[in-house]
Parts: structure tokens; sequence; C-alpha cells
């Protein structure tokens, strides 16, 4: 169906752009107090919505070409083109949807911050540099919308900046950023050279395969960098955390969606057909971002940190989907790139919302605790009944269990790999079992961290009395995560929907598309054939439902009604005291002994008191950052050094200095003299 | 012109390094300042020379400064310094005379070296008087670079500056030069009240750069 | 397509109706080797009914999740039982979930289970959440695996098709399949709590997985989780039965003789696993908590094995 | 007779500030100094935008063309608004008795000189005439930075002195061989000396002596310009001298010695013969580029840390304009307007901040932005901008260099990249030091008076998400001209 022209369309998201930044410049003026910051979020949430619209209806209207709208500002030997294509507009779509329910979460969490002037400026302005990225139709805007996020969300991470370690992230996380925009710089220099111009319409001529192989890489670095992909995710569990939870939830949520989105239309649209091995790299550095991650997550007690790690794996599950197209584009299996593509950008709309929902709780229980770390909470089932709820579907949708949208996106990245063979190549054949493996793997570890992360904080007993002492949060913080408990149920239930809706995406970037699903029996998926594999979340949901409900009903049919409540047996001997409850250290302790002793160098040890002494015995566990240790401890190293030889130039004698000029003449003199 | 009065020119301009080394190879003081006022007599001459030869009366005026000014006033200012100060010590040099004197030659090898490939078109002489002017330049920079002491820097600069005004003279019909040289003179001037003023202000016990150099912006 | 249906309906019933009745088996068997003569058959079953009828103790601080998780878990594992074709293939509902659903569902059981171990809040639910979890890392993966090798087979998913296949003539023996099998053999024992991965039977906390998260349990919720852990096993053992032994399996559109014959062949094939299975856990001792994992390892490594020789020999389908 | 709108424009150029000099002299009251220095600017700016659109005859000495009338501008524009604040600046150096009123008026009067001499070597057609006002420049900027009369100034200025005097006299040189070059084909007297003529001929000069010339210029003017390893000058300078002066230095008398390079580049340009200065250029803009990032990250003084900051722009600068081509070019020179823009302009920032907090030590400041909402709000501005984020010029310059530079010789762009981000996390490690953390202070600030730090940032901005049209034609034109 055609809604509108697609001009007008990006003339609107353009103009819901601009709308948000004069939001910014407004909240700069009024804010004061918590008043105007739940108007400025409430406008974001509304701005949002409106946006999400546009970008769906973009989606769905059929159009030749891209409407491009010119602005007369921007490179000064350019023209800024902003414009929605279905790729663009199917993340427009994404970011919004979860954006607009993050800012109905703000409206109330919100009203917390101790200095709302340090938030709600930068918050608009964050989610319009998003968009700008989207909208982006030249390498400029594209820039420029790429560090203005950057920048709002950096403000945003020091936002608390009392505390050292948040400004500790904050300038790894700016540095890191920046040089991961540098080197799209180098990427989109190469393309404007090749192509002749920084608008994209220029760019994508420019099908070099040597040009292509070195934007691939640039790429991987530039996007990788801000999607964290091992071993460039240094910044991501330090920045994530630091920042306001409804923001945490936009960074790990969205603006690693946007990165992705960078990524994909670098690497898909602007490179040019791809070489056949340049999946391996982002397969292989995909596997291992997944696996790590979700490691790293496991040995974290710090419920933010958690999900910032698992954010990391996430996206080492999207790549995984995302080098499978790659490697079916190279040669030419067009069907099995769609369904690879479409696994991948349905995981984004997945992790985009369990993700953001996970933020808003931990949000939810820091706000009411104001603890952050698992081994002080507990209990909270009871005081935080609806969070717990709303957190429960989280955990269940992001360890990829059925019914659950975690899962379909998970099942149809299994049936994509399970079409490798049909690859020409042996490289990849060999290659994409083990990271299916891996992929495996690391779904069955994240059930594990979720069980723990939902398990210490919500079930069991308050481990200490800020717990016990808890409070359900607002009704619109509430509002808001139910909202997105119900779109992970609705998107693990019908998938169909969520396919056919990016289908044009596949068209236009593989000149393939999966056959529509929304016309099946039963409203079941089949990606390839339905003798080959097929699935129906809805059927699956309701069997469950109502195998539940039938088994409940005959068993309070017939079973005895009686029920007492008493004090937990524990084999005979329970104690009282919340101490002798499993802590999320010890519920991890088994994964660390099989993973962690070779991952992160981790060890125990027990000292025990002397026979006859009376004193406690202590249990000491070491672990190691050993990424952090082999990637970025040496570039430090390396920088102290330089700077400790060269400071002593600052303190030399003006005859020190005048015999470095001198030198410096006489060796330009000998240059020349001996010049010819 | 004929060639003897080019011959006259280049010798004078030789004379000009032969002196520079003179003032390189010197350890006392006085004697420094003695040294250094010959050379600026022979610049003086020189320039009165080429003053005669480009028939640029101007000219005369140049060589007017670097004979009074350059010749006399400057020796007398620092010798009563050097006095005030009582520095009349051993100038204390950071590298020893010797290799300071090898390096000179290097230095003024190199300055030939690199005048070699001019067009002949200039015409031997001027390319030679370039030459040595370098050399002068050079040996001058090497002086500042090598002695430890302000005013023994002062007079590497100056001789640094006689050997700008010989390739400016050397230069036919080049205008300003006056004003330049004039310009210099002041920047000299600069450099002896300053050391002046540093000592009578008393806030470094010694002009010796190094104690210069003691207070740091900031302090390492 | 009314046929799938009451097929679909009928499996349903029967495989609740038997698990019970396995369990009781394999308890008798194993009773008989070990020169007991053991409790009936039918124990299980009564078990069942006394439970029902028991007064439930709740703790004090149990939430709602700790008394809604044993349904959940109970339709789980008996949705994923009914998926596995046991006399029939082609079941109706076969085409709504393949190999790696029911893989996913009895991962759904688990995390509630190991969550509702968490929920009282004692040590023992604890260490059997956090065990349980530790050996679903490496379980769950191997199954996959498993999974791999078979679907890209029969070029398929789907346990119908699969099964199909292997009766087919296309099949061959191949070392890929063995491999496949024993990784199965292994996850299957791992999945069940048995000897040597974890004893059924064990009351000895320290050593103990399964029966430490339900140890709060009581009355009507223990007797829903056992007869979700009857079911599990059903489910493992019909899973072998089905792939591996399809023979007399009847196909969907057959008639009532051959689902006859299918039902008999299935029983049978039911009775020798079983047995064989005792036979394994009375040969070997259980093993320590930290080797479990080179033990499940091995199946994952069995599995990637397969799946890998299979990549590379194989020509796409 | 009537005055032609060019001759009048230009008279007023340099005909404001050499007033001004003299009358500034003779005015005791340092209000109405500081009024009339900002007045005196204000003229030399509105003379200097008139030259934009009229342009008086080129003579032997004169010469007003698009390229200077480039750094015209700026330089008139920043040393307008550099008046303005300092006018705010030295009533607080009087009552924190730094300064007596008698400096003042020293201080005024060089003030103006010291922009006369600069319009002075801008203008200049005769490269003898730009050497002398160049060197008028430096001493009067010598005597400003010596101004507080402390151990620490009275050394930075005798080491600006001596160093900058050495320059002086390599440059006298490099003009000297220039002039013999140019003589034997233009003849003897001013017109061998003219810039215009020698550019037009350079073709025919002897490649030798430009060589040999060149080298000089380029330690010369290479030392006002503050590129490694002739700079040594500049931070103490920078960091001991009345803040003002540092901006004007950092904004101004940086870009004219730039400038006064890039005239000695078009003539070695001219000639085919001669060594490439480009590969020059590049190299010592490379390296000053990457050891002032590194010397940044230990910087305990923050007037010295940005200081260090503008060489390495200069550097980014000349390598632009070493590279060559239209589109470097174009960087190199919006790059230039920008810095001086920004730069000034955040020296403004520090010179408020070391008056407010009593000190220069960087370990002793923070939390600006909670002490001082608005000024620390502007620093971070202002840094952010000068790192080169957007949406502010600088960004967009480097985007163009670094674009452009990638798609020519992508090992040199990773070079140039790798220093950036050097410099980038150095600025930033000091600047979360500077501008965030707890602090109990409140300080009181009328807004009025960071008007111009505010503005320049502002029109930065704007530079960066909108150049109009003319300017962009204009800029490219000079581009093309810088060939």
């Amino acid at each position: 169906m055609t809604l509108a022209s697609p001009l007008l369309l990006n003339q609107l998201t353009a103009s819901g752009v601009a709308a948000l930044l004069t939001l910014a410049a407004l909240a700069i003026l009024t804010v004061r107090g918590p008043r105007g910051s739940q108007l400025i979020y409430g406008a974001c949430a509304l701005i949002c919505a409106a946006l999400a619209c546009l970008g769906l209806c973009s989606l769905f209207s059929p159009r030749a070409g891209i409407a491009i709208v010119e602005l007369p500002v921007g490179l000064p030997l350019g023209r800024t083109q902003l414009g929605l294509d279905p790729l663009s507009a199917a993340f427009v779509a994404i970011i919004n949807i979860a954006a607009a329910i993050v800012s109905g979460y703000a409206v109330g969490y919100g009203t917390h911050a101790s200095e709302p002037r340090r938030v709600v400026p930068f918050y608009p302005a964050f989610i319009a540099g998003m968009n700008l990225v989207l909208l982006a139709q030249d390498a400029f805007s594209f820039l420029v919308g790429w560090e203005a996020m950057s920048l709002a969300s950096w403000a945003l991470v020091v936002s608390d900046h009392h505390s050292a370690e948040n400004r500790r992230a904050g300038l790894i996380y700016i540095v890191m950023a920046t040089a991961g925009a540098l080197t799209l710089l180098f990427a989109f220099g190469l393309l404007a050279a090749h192509g002749g111009g920084y608008a994209f319409s220029e760019m994508r001529p420019a099908t070099n395969s040597a040009v292509g192989a070195a934007v691939l890489f640039l790429a991987l670095i530039g996007a990788g960098s801000k999607a964290g992909l091992v071993p460039l995710h240094a910044w991501l569990p330090l920045a994530h955390p630091a920042a306001p939870s409804h923001v945490s939830a936009l960074m790990s949520g969205v603006m690693t969606k946007v990165a992705v989105y960078g990524f994909v239309r670098i690497v898909f649209d602007l490179a040019g057909p791809p070489a056949w091995w340049w999946n391996i790299p982002v397969l292989i550095i995909a596997g291992l971002t997944a696996f790590l991650g979700v490691l790293y997550a496991l040995m974290e007690h710090d419920l933010k940190r958690l999900l910032a790690y698992h954010t990391v794996e996430n996206i080492g599950i999207i790549f995984i989907g995302l080098g499978l197209a790659l490697a079916f584009r190279a040669s030419g299996l067009g069907a099995a790139g769609a369904l690879a593509l479409v696994a991948a950008i349905f995981h984004v709309l997945n992790h985009s919302l369990f993700k953001s929902l996970l933020f808003l709780g931990s949000g939810a229980v820091l706000n009411a605790t104001g603890e952050r770390d698992m081994e002080h909470l507990g209990g909270l089932i009871h005081r935080m009944p609806v969070t717990a709820v709303a957190f429960l579907c989280g955990c269940i949708a992001i360890s990829a269990l059925p019914p659950f949208n975690g899962f379909a996106s998970e099942w149809l990245t299994f049936q994509a790999i399970l079409l490798s063979p049909q690859l020409p190549q042996w490289i990849p054949r060999l290659l994409i079992p083990a990271v299916g493996a891996t992929l495996a793997c690391s779904a069955a570890l994240a059930a594990t961290c979720f069980v723990k992360a939902f398990g210490i904080t919500f079930l069991g007993r308050p481990r200490a009395t800020a717990a016990a002492a808890a409070r359900e949060t607002d009704r619109w913080s509430l509002t808001a995560m139910l909202i997105f408990a119900i779109l992970c149920l609705l998107a693990g239930v019908v998938p169909g929907a969520v396919m056919d809706a990016l289908a044009p995406v596949s068209k236009m970037l593989l000149g393939a598309q999966l056959a529509p699903q929304l016309t099946q029996p039963w409203l079941r998926i089949v990606p390839i054939a339905p003798e080959r594999s097929a699935y129906n979340g809805l059927l699956v949901f309701a069997m469950i439902v109502i195998a539940a409900a039938a088994t409940a009903f005959v068993v309070r049919r017939f079973a005895s009604h009686a029920m007492r409540r008493s004090p937990a047996w524990d084999c005979g001997f329970p104690d009282a005291s919340p101490a002798t409850e499993y802590t999320a250290g010890s519920f991890a302790q088994p994964i660390r002994r099989v993973f962690g002793s070779v991952v992160f160098r981790a060890q125990e040890r027990v000292e025990m008191p002397k026979p006859g002494d009376t004193g406690a015995a202590r249990a000491y566990v070491e672990i190691h950052d050993t990424l952090w240790e082999a990637f970025y401890a040496p570039v430090i190293r390396v920088v102290e050094a330089i700077t400790e030889r060269l400071n002593r130039l600052q303190f030399l004698t003006i005859r020190n200095y005048l015999t470095i000029v001198f030198a410096a003449l006489v060796l330009l003199l000998i240059v020349v003299g001996t010049g010819r | 012109m004929t060639g003897l009065d080019t011959d006259i020119a280049h010798l004078l301009a030789g004379a000009m390094v032969l002196v520079s080394f003179l003032l390189l190879y010197q350890d006392r003081m006085f004697a420094l300042l003695n040294v250094f006022a010959v050379h600026a007599c022979v610049l003086a001459f020189s320039v009165g020379w080429q003053a005669y030869l480009q028939r640029a009366p101007h000219l005369f005026i140049t060589a007017l400064i670097a004979l009074l000014f350059k010749g006399v006033a400057i020796p007398v200012a620092l010798h009563r310094i050097v006095v005030r100060l009582g520095i009349h010590r051993e100038i204390e040099t950071v590298v020893s005379i010797g290799p300071t004197m090898l390096f000179g030659i290097v230095l003024v090898g190199l300055s030939i070296v690199v005048m070699l490939p001019l067009t002949q078109a200039e015409g031997a002489f001027v390319r030679e008087d370039l030459a040595f002017a370098l050399a002068v330049v050079l040996l001058g920079f090497l002086m500042m670079v090598t002695r430890g002491n302000a005013v023994s820097q002062v007079i590497g600069f100056m001789s640094l500056e006689n050997g700008l005004v010989l390739a400016a003279t050397g230069a036919r019909g080049m205008p300003l030069v006056v004003e330049i040289s004039v310009g210099f003179s002041v920047l000299i001037a600069f450099f002896v009240v300053g050391i002046f003023l540093f000592r009578i202000r008393e806030r470094f016990d010694t002009v010796d750069l190094r104690a210069l150099d003691m207070s740091r912006g900031e302090s390492a | 397509m009314m046929r799938n249906w009451l097929t679909q309906l009928a499996q349903a019933v029967l495989v609740l109706g038997l698990a019970p009745l396995l369990s009781g088996v394999t308890r008798k068997i194993k009773a008989r080797l070990l020169r007991r003569r053991g409790p009936s058959v039918i124990q299980p079953y009564r078990d069942l009914l006394k439970l029902i009828r028991k007064e439930t103790v709740v703790a004090e601080n149990a939430s709602w999740l700790y008394r809604l998780a044993p349904y959940l878990i109970f339709a789980a594992t008996w949705v994923a039982a009914t998926l596995v074709p046991t006399f029939a293939t082609g079941l109706w509902f076969g085409a709504a979930a393949d190999l790696i659903v029911i893989v996913a569902l009895l991962g759904t059981a688990r995390f509630l289970l190991a969550l509702a171990g968490l929920d009282v809040g004692t040590s023992f639910g604890g260490i059997g959440s956090s065990r349980e979890m530790m050996f679903a890392t490496l379980a769950e993966p191997a199954m996959l695996m498993v999974v791999f090798t078979l679907a890209l087979f029969a070029g398929s998913t789907e346990l119908s098709s699969i099964s199909a296949y292997m009766t087919g003539a296309g099949v061959v023996l191949s070392i890929s399949l063995a491999l496949a099998l024993v990784a199965l053999i292994i996850v299957s024992i791992g999945e069940n709590a048995r000897i040597p991965v974890d004893n059924p039977a064990t009351h000895l906390e320290l050593t103990m997985v399964h029966e430490a998260m339900i140890l709060e349990y009581s009355g009507r919720h223990l007797a829903v989780i056992e007869a979700a852990a009857f079911l599990k096993l059903l489910l493992y053992l019909s899973l072998i039965a089905c792939v591996f032994t399809p023979w007399g399996t009847a196909s969907a559109a057959a008639g009532a003789v051959s689902y006859g014959v299918g039902f008999a062949a299935y029983l049978i094939k039911l009775g020798v696993l079983a047995f064989l299975l005792v036979l394994f856990e009375t040969a070997i001792a259980k093993m320590r908590v930290f080797r479990v994992p080179d033990f499940l390892g091995v199946a994952l490594m069995l599995g990637l094995l397969a799946t890998i020789l299979l990549f590379v020999s194989k020509v796409s389908r | 007779m009537s005055l032609a709108p060019g001759m009048a424009a230009l008279i007023g150029l340099l005909g404001a500030p050499a007033l001004g000099a003299l009358v500034l002299v003779a005015t005791r009251n340092y209000r109405l100094g500081a009024a009339l220095n900002v007045s005196f600017s204000a003229v030399t700016l509105l003379s200097a935008a008139m030259l934009y659109w009229y342009r008086p005859e080129p003579t032997l000495y004169l010469l007003v063309d698009d390229v200077n009338t480039v750094f015209l501008i700026v330089g008139a524009l920043v040393g307008l608004s550099t008046s303005a604040f300092s006018a705010g600046y030295i009533a607080h150096e009087l009552q924190a008795r730094r300064l007596r009123p008698r400096d003042l008026r020293f201080y005024h009067a060089l003030y103006q000189l010291l922009m006369f001499a600069m319009n002075v070597a801008l203008v200049s057609n005769n490269i003898g005439l730009m050497w002398v006002a160049i060197e008028v420049a430096t001493l009067t900027t010598v005597v400003m930075v010596g101004i507080y009369r402390t151990n620490a100034a009275l050394e930075a200025a005798w080491k600006y002195f001596i160093l900058g005097s050495v320059g002086i006299a390599l440059a006298l040189f490099g003009t000297i061989l220039v002039y013999l070059a140019a003589e034997e084909h233009l003849g003897q007297g001013t017109a061998a000396m003219a810039w215009s003529r020698i550019a037009a001929h350079s073709a025919s000069f002897d490649p030798a002596l430009l060589n040999l010339s060149f080298i000089f210029l380029l330690l010369g003017y290479g030392t006002k310009v503050g590129l490694v390893p002739v700079h040594a000058w500049l931070p103490d300078a920078h960091a001991e001298g009345p803040t003002p002066i540092s901006a004007v230095l950092s904004g101004l008398l940086l870009n004219v010695a730039l400038f006064a390079l890039l005239r000695f580049k078009l003539i070695m340009a001219g000639n085919s013969a001669v060594i490439a200065p480009g590969p020059m250029m590049v190299s010592m803009g490379l390296l000053s580029l990457g050891f002032a990032g590194f010397m940044i990250f230990r910087r305990r003084d923050i007037k010295r840390m940005f200081a260090y900051s503008s060489i390495e722009h200069m550097g980014i600068i000349t390598m632009a304009f070493g590279l060559g081509g239209p589109l470097a070019n174009f960087a190199g020179l919006l790059h230039m307007a920008m810095h001086s823009l920004t730069k000034s302009s955040i020296f403004f920032g520090v010179g408020y901040i070391s008056q407010l907090e009593g000190t220069q030590q960087i370990a002793d400041i923070r939390g600006l932005t909670q002490s001082a909402p608005l000024l620390g709000w502007l620093l971070v501005v202002g840094v952010i901008a000068i790192a080169g984020l957007p949406p502010f010029g600088v960004f967009t310059s480097e985007f163009l260099l670094v674009t452009s530079t990638f798609s020519r010789i992508p090992w040199l762009a990773m070079l140039l990249g790798l220093g950036l981000i050097v410099a980038f996390s150095a600025m930033m490690l000091r600047l979360h030091g500077l501008a965030f953390g707890a602090t109990d202070q409140r300080f009181a600030l009328p807004a009025y008076r960071l008007a111009p730090m505010a503005l320049q940032l502002a029109l930065v901005a704007a530079a960066g998400i909108y150049l109009p049209g003319p300017v962009v034609t204009w800029f490219r034109h000079v581009a093309s001209l810088l060939g």
C-alpha cells in the first residue's frame, strides 16, 4: 500500500530530527526541575513514535529509487542529502520504537535525576544524532550524525561526573568512539576517491575489489568498535552502565544497532560485490564476540555491566548473521543470503526490545534499592512484582527460549547455518559449523547467565537492607517495561510479520527475498520449504498455555487443596541468615572452573585458619581481563613511555634549543647540498 | 668592474671567515671582545668597498653603523658589563675549542658545497662571496651553540648577523639594506640591554643561560 | 488433516500415559540387575497419585514463580514430547516445530526449573541450579550439533522428514551418524540426571543436582515436576528410537494396521533402549561433579566432529 | 581629489593601528585606553572587511589579493574580540596587582603596534618589508610576554627573544638569497623584491639558490609558526604572557608567519627545477602534529597545554598546504581560519579560569562545569571544537583533509589520523580533569564578559554547519591560487 510520497515521508522524517534538536535547545534553556524534564521526555516519546510510524510507512511504500531531500547546509564542497531507503527505513522504525518507549519510561524515571540539566538536553540530541545517521545519504552528514551520537552519549555518560569511575568510562568511550569515526572517515575517503563524490549515490559505482576489501576492514574496525565487537568492546561495559539507566537502555539497545546499520550500509550497500573470503574475518570475530561476551557477562556481579556484556554477545550473534549473508551473497545464493540477513536484522529488532527492557528493569531496581551489585540484592520479586514479571520476560527472551522473540531470530540463524553446505569454498564450510557450535554454546551460557541475573536479583531472600526496603517503581516505568515485554512476546509469536516487513531490505541489498510468510497456514514461518523446516511460535505458545492450564485444572480438580506455609526445609538444617544463600559469585563458580581458568586466568584461593583458630576462612577469586591486558594495556604503556621520553624536551636550556635549530639547519643544508 | 676590485671584495669576505675562526678560537673574554671588534671593522671595510663598487652611497651608512656601533660601542659596553658582572674569567665552553674548530671547518666546506651548483651566470665571485657569508653565518651560529655564556653568545649572534650584512651588501642593489642593518642594531641593543637588565634587577646571579633556565614554567 | 489431528492427540495422551511406566520399567530392570526384587512397574503411578493427594508445603518466602513453575515446566516438556513421532510420523503438530524447537522447549523447562530452585533462597537450591545450568551449557550445544548432523543428512530439521529419510533408501552407514548417536546418548544421560552424571535415586546432598533443585517441593507441585521428569526420559528414548531405529514406524497416511504395528514396534524399542540404559548405568560409577564437563564435552566434540565431517564431505541437498 | 575606496580601506587598515599606538602611549587612563583599543581594532576590522569588496592597486610595496584578504579579515576579527576580552581581563589584573597602570599604557600601545606590524606583513608585496614587519611584530610580542616581569615571564620572553632573533636572522638570509635569484632576471632594486614580480618570473630563476633560500625561510619563518623542531619558544611564551597575548599569538602571529611561508612556497612552486617544498612542509607538519600530541599528555599548566595544541594545529595546516591541491588547500585555509577563532576563544576562557581559580596548574582546577557552569561548558565546547568534532568548522576541514589525503597517500593519512587521535585523547584526558569532578567552589562571572568567547564559538559552529556560498567560492579560488 502506498501511504504518502516517499519524498514527503523523508521530509517529515528530517523535520522530526530537526524537532528533536530544537527540543534539545529548548531543554538547555528551560529545564530546571522534574516538571520540565517530564515535558521534554514526553515530547521525545511522541516524536519518536511519529518517526517510527514514518519509518514503517516508507518501509511499506513501494518505491523506485530513493527520494533525496537536499539541504544547502553541511559540507562546503557538497550538499547534505537525506533520505530513507528500505534499509534505513527499517532501522528508523526499529530504533524509534525502542526510543519512544524508553522516553516514556524516562517520563517517570527521569525525575530522579539529581542534576537534570546534565541529562535532559543531551537526550533528544542523542536520539536526533542516531536518526541523522540513518537518514544520511552522504558521507559527511553520516559522520556528523555519528559523532553527534557519540558526543551526546558521552555527555550523558559523564552526567554523573562526581565518580572518577564514570569520568574514566567517559574518557575511554569518547576516545575509542573518535578513533572508530576516524577509520570510517578513511573508508569514506577511499570510496569517495573512487566514486568521485561524498554522496552515497556517487560512491556505489566504485566497485573495485581491492578498495572493497580495504573498506570492509575499515568498516569492521570503525563500525565494529561502536557496536562492541571483540576486542574493540572495551569501552562498552564501562560506558553503558555509567549513564542513567534510560540512557543505558538507549546506548545498549539502540545505539549499537545504529553501528550495525553503519556496517551494513558500508559493506553491503557501498563496498560493492563481496569477495568470497570477506565472510571469514567477520565470522571469526563475530563468533569470538558472542562467546567471550557472554563469558565476561557470567563473571560480572554488577547488574548493568552484566547486561552491557550481553550486548557484546548479541552483537556477535547479529554479525554471525551478517557474515553468513556475505558468504551466501558472494556465492550468488540469494535466497540463503536473504535468510541470513533477515535473521540478523530480526535479531537487531529483538535485541533492541529485550535489552532495552532489561536495562529499564535494572534502572527500576537501581532506583528502588540504590544497588547495582547483585550480591546485595535478592527477593525483589516480592516487593517489585510487576518489574519482576517484565524482567523475567526479558530474561527468557534474551536466553533465546521459545516462545519469545530471541528464539525466533536465533532459529532463523541456525537455519541459515544449515544452508552453508551449499557454499563452494572449503574454508567457510569448515568455519561455519564451528561458528554454529559457538552460537549454540553462547545461547546456553546466556541462559545460565540470566538464571543467575534473575535468580540472584529477584528471587531468594534479600541480601542487604536496601533490597529488603525496596518499593515498586512508578507507573510510567512499569507501563514502558510491560509494553516491551508484550512486544518481545509478539515478535516471538508472529515472527512472520517481521520477516515480511524486512523483505524489502533483503531485496534492496541482495536482490533476493524470502517467500511471504504471513500467507502460511497458522502463521507459521517457513524460511525455505515446509518439509525442510518450519516454526510456529503462535502454536507453541498456545500449546504451552493450554497444556499448563489443563494440567493446572486437572491437578486442582483431583488434588488435595490443603496447603501450608512453613520455613524452608533445606535438608533439615535451614539457616535463617541470607548469607548462606547462593551468591552470584558462587552461582558462576562452576562456569568459572570450566571456562574461566583458560579465558580469564581465574584462580581460587582458600585461606584456612590454623586448627583451633576460630578466625573465619577466606576464599579469594582472582580474575584477569585478559583482553584488556592483551590489547589495551600495552598501548597505554607505549604512550606513557613515549611521553616520558619526549617530555624532557620541555626542560632544555635555551642553548640546547639553539643546538636543535642549528642541527636542523645543517641537516637541511646537507640534504640540499647532496641533493643531486 | 675590474678583476682587482672584485678580488679585494673577495679578500675582505675571506678575511671575515678567518676572523670568525679567530672568534671561535678565543678563550678569554676580553680577547674575544677585541677580536669581535676586528670582525666588525673588517665588515665595515668590506661594506664600504661594496658601496664604492656599486656606487651606492647609502651603503656607507651601513658601513658606518658597523664601524661605530659594532666596532666600538658594543664592545665597550660589553667590556663594562663583563667587568661589572665579574665574568672576565675563562669562557666556559660547552664543546672544547679543538672539536669546535674542526666542526667549523666542516661548516665552511659545507657552505661552499651548497653554493657550488649555482649557475655560472651569477659570476664566480658573487657565488664565493655568498659561500663566505654563509660560512660566517654558520660559524656565528656555531659559536652561539658552543658557548655557555651570554656575552659570548651575543658576540656569536653579532658575528652571525655580520655575515648577513655581508651577504646583503654583496647582493647588488639590494634595497632596504640600511634599514635592515639598523633593525639588527636595535635587536642587538635589546640583547645587550637584556643581559644588563637581568643583572641589575638581580633576578639572576649570573647571566649564564643555564642559570637563566632555572625558573621553569612547570618545574619538571 | 483430520487424521493427523487425531494421531497427534493420541500421541499426546500416549506419551503422558507411558512416561511413568517407562520409569517404572527402568527401575524394575535396575533392581533385577542388582539382584533386588524392586518395586512393581506401576509404582510411579502410585507415587504420583499419593503426592497429589498429600498436603502441599510451601516455603515461607516462596514467590508466585515457585508455585507457577511446575505447571510451566510440565507443559513445556509435554509439548516437546508430543513433537516426537512415536508410533507414527507426519504428526500434524510436527509441521509447526522442528528438532531445534524441541531442544529449546526443554531449555525453557530447565530455565524455569533452575529459577524455581533459586526461589526459596536455600543453599541447596543454589547448588542444584548452578550445576544444572553448567551441565546444560555443554549438553545443549552438543544436542544442537547432533541436530545439525541429522539435519544435514536429511536436509531438514523436521523429525518426520528425518525419520522418513532414515527409513528411505538414501541412508548410508556413515561415521558421522555413529558419532551423532554416541553424542545423543551421552546428552540424554546427562539431561535425564542418570548415572554417571547424576543419581536420580540419591538424597546425599552434596552429590545431587536435579534433586537439589526440587528439594523444597512437595505435594502436587512435586508430582507435576516428577511427571515432567518421566516425560523427559521418554522423550529422549523415543527420540533415539525415532531417528536411529525408525523401522516399523507408521507413515502419516497409513492405515490402522500399520499404526498397530508401529505401536508395537515403538514399545519394543522403548523396552530395549531402557534395558541398555540401565545396563550402562549399573555398569559404571557416578562421577565427581567437575568430571562431568569432560564427559559432556566429549559429546560436544563428537557432535561438532560429526557435523564438520558432513560439511566437508557432503554436497548440499 | 576623491580617494578610491580600496585605497581608503588600506589606509584605514594600516593607519588605524599606527595612530592607535601613538594615541595610546599618550593615554594615562587605562579604562579609556581599553575603550580606545577596542575602537581602533574595530576600525581595523571595518577596513579589512572593506578590502573584501574593494582592492587598491598593487604597488611594488603593497599588494592586496584574495589570499591575504582572508588572513587580514580573520586577523582583524580575532584582534577585535581579543581587545574586547582584554578590556575585562586587565581590569582584574590591576586589582590583583599583577600589572600597574603604567604597564597598561605600554600594553595597549604595543597591542596596536602589533596589529600594525602584522597588517603590514600581510599586505606587503615587498619581501624585505614583510621581513621587517614580522621582526617588529616579534619584538613587540617579546616585550608583552615579559610584561609581568616574574622570573618565569622574563625567562620565557628571553627564550622567545633569542630563538626569535635567530629565526629572524635565518629568514633574512633566505630573503637575501631570493633577492639574488630574482636580481639577475628582474634587475637590481625594489623590482627584484616585489613578491608579485618574483612569483611571476620564478620559473627562470636559479633553482639552487631557491632551494637554499627555502631552507632558511622554512626554518626562519617556521620558528614563528612554531613548527617542530624550532617551536621551543612557543609554549612558554603562551604560558607566561598575559592571556590576551596568548590569544593573539595563537590566533594571529602564527598565521602571519605561515602566510609568509606560503608566499615563498608559491615562489618555489613556480619553478619546476627546484626540489618540491611540499614534502618538507608535510614532514615538518606531521612532526609538529605528533610531537605536540604526545607533549599535551604531561602538561601541568593549562595555557601551555593549549599552546601545544596550537603547535599541533599549525602542523596540520602546514601539512595541508604542503600537500597542495585544491581540496587540501581549501581544508588548510578553512582550518587556519577555524583554528584562529577557536583557539583564541579557548584562551579567553582559560584566562578567566586562571583568574578565578588563581592558578594555571591543571591539577588544582576541577569541576568547572559545576563551579562556573557557563564558563565550564563553553570550555568543553571549545575543546570539542578544537578537537575536530562536529558540528564545528574544524571537523569540516579535518574531514576534507583526511579523506583527500587517504585517497592520495593512505599511509600519510594513517599517520595524520594517528597524530590526531593521540592529540585528541590527550586533550580529552585533561578536559575530564578540568571540567568535571566534585568541587565545592562557586564562581560568579558576569555572562557578558563571556560574550567574545561565546560569539566566536558560535561562529565556528555556524561555519561547521553552513558555510555561505560566497565564502566557499572565495576560499576555493584562494585554494586554486595556492596551487
